[in-house]
């Protein structure tokens, strides 16, 4: 049940049809990981503990630079050199006392994803390179968790949903098959622009929601935004028979 | 006619949003590929990225994907920053 | 000239071709008046004083409600009551020492307009009421000032362009022409949900990026964003000769 | 065939994302319009509000404008929330 003062709170998000008050519970009831706290983590955090969602992991292992400020709105010039999770967590857990906030020192590795995966419902794909992206898919691939890509250089971003626990439903492997020369492009070397962040991130907070909510959660769809052009498009792909992540499923 | 149109940073790289093809003896996307390559130097690494992502009418495809006079073919990176 | 400080802290944007050096003067040297500082303007205003907009104007005359803070990420419990402008300058001052935020603690009208217009580069309406959105359209057509339109409820979001420099740039109006049956749909009636903003608002924050560093902004296009099938749609639109508002020019 | 498609709240409202009619009889958006209204009482009161907004293939246009086979016609709300 909820309490007066939370239906007061939440009252926009329980008046809809499609969240409501049981909606409302799913969210104070969800266990969501992030990975990677930086321009897309920031904001995706944010939304999601100020939604409600009960508990959230995040975890990075990267400290603030003067240079992140002007994308990761959680932290300012004397946040530099704390670690991100660490001072994502503090700032979150003053804003939204409703929310426990866990944060991991660290970059996950698949040990650490062994332990966390079975106790979340769904996992935000926030990192910030390649290796990563591909060692979250196959632990959400061997762990059933559902996986909310989002990724952003430059002026423009992509958002995709993994979702194991649906036979059909294409994993980061099948649109991205790995190899030897994965894009060595990232916010570094050909720099980044803050909202970006913000639609991508928005848009897998969005994801999270609907998924945590039991409303229709769209997998199998690359969607690709071209900041300089103002344009979403929507890619259509299929899980691949011979993926070696996860096709033998 | 085959719609070529190009996405996200590739953009700026070919200096280029879209073109249009004559189709015949084109019958793959690889086939584009070869022919858009012989352009330039720009377009020929820009192109045959191993990374370079396709789709054909919005479905993403691989290279050995058929085409024909109509279709729309994209092009565009794969993004992994954060 | 960027000091070597403001280099470092904004490398990420200056190393992109389209921002660059002379980008990040744009932005230091320019005025943003954001009409509105809740869901839309909070997102907006964070992102713009976080890439270095160097005056931010914001204004709103409402007092903040516990059932704004699922979506309004700049205010906590303790600032409930308080006025939304006043909080939101205090909390960006503090983030963000290299803007200047000047609080208007107030809705805008005509004379409020009339005296900041002159003043502004490009205005942000993140405004939530239909009454609001055609005032301050029509103060934007006469001063010739650039107007960055978002507007979200429930699911749903919408943004567009207005660029009265333009002579073929249509404007609020000729959108939506105003009839007696003005649509009384808003948050407080429908919901709405967080991160719905965050997409729409850092759509509207790119926008004006784009607008202050020269880079082509896209006028008459409806950008539409329907959050449940997690689709966007581009409409074209015309000015209309015959609106009373932009069509005499 | 004319292609209709809703978006938006009207989604919800009308229980339906997208339907196909006849194109013979309908010359202009409202004749559109006209025949789904006939639906019910739900389908008459959303599609005969004041602030409905009309496209045809992706251009806004207004109720009188024509309409023809192949068509894809969208209607959707104005939202002014923030």
């Amino acid at each position: 049940m909820l309490t007066t003062q939370e239906q007061l709170k939440y009252s926009r998000q329980i008046m809809m049809k499609k969240i409501g008050e049981s909606g409302q519970l799913a969210l104070r009831n969800a266990k969501v990981l992030i990975l990677g706290v930086g321009g897309l983590g920031n904001p995706a955090s944010l939304y999601l503990a100020a939604a409600g969602v009960g508990t959230l992991y995040i975890a990075d292992g990267d400290t603030i630079e003067p240079s992140n400020l002007p994308r990761q709105i959680l932290f300012s010039e004397n946040n530099v050199e704390e670690n991100k999770a660490e001072c994502a967590a503090e700032k979150l857990s003053e804003q939204y006392p409703d929310t426990i906030i866990e944060a991991i020192d660290d970059m996950l590795d698949e040990e650490l994803c062994d332990y966390y995966l079975p106790m979340v419902d769904v996992v935000l794909d926030c990192s910030d390179n390649i290796q990563t992206r591909y060692m979250i898919n196959q632990a959400c691939i061997q762990h059933k968790t559902p996986l909310i890509v989002g990724a952003a250089t430059g002026f423009d971003g992509q958002q995709l949903t993994i979702d194991p626990r649906d036979e059909h439903s294409a994993c980061y492997q099948c649109l991205f098959p790995a190899s030897e020369k994965a894009p060595a492009n990232n916010c570094q070397t050909i720099g980044i622009i803050g909202p970006i962040l913000a639609m991508i991130a928005g848009m897998q907070a969005l994801q999270t929601i609907k998924l945590l909510t039991n409303n229709k959660v769209q997998v199998n769809q690359l969607n690709m935004l071209d900041g300089l052009s103002n344009q979403w498009q929507q890619f259509s792909m299929k899980k691949q028979a011979n993926c070696p992540v996860c096709g033998s499923r | 006619m085959i719609n070529v149109v190009f996405f996200a940073a590739l953009r700026e790289q070919l200096d280029c949003d879209s073109l249009t093809l004559e189709s015949h003896e084109l019958s793959t996307v690889a086939d584009i590929i070869k022919q858009l390559s012989a352009r330039s130097e720009q377009w020929q690494q820009t192109l045959n990225n191993a990374s370079l992502l396709s789709a054909v009418n919005h479905d993403m495809v691989d290279k050995s994907h058929p085409v024909k006079a109509g279709d729309e073919v994209a092009f565009f990176p794969p993004v992994t920053g954060g």
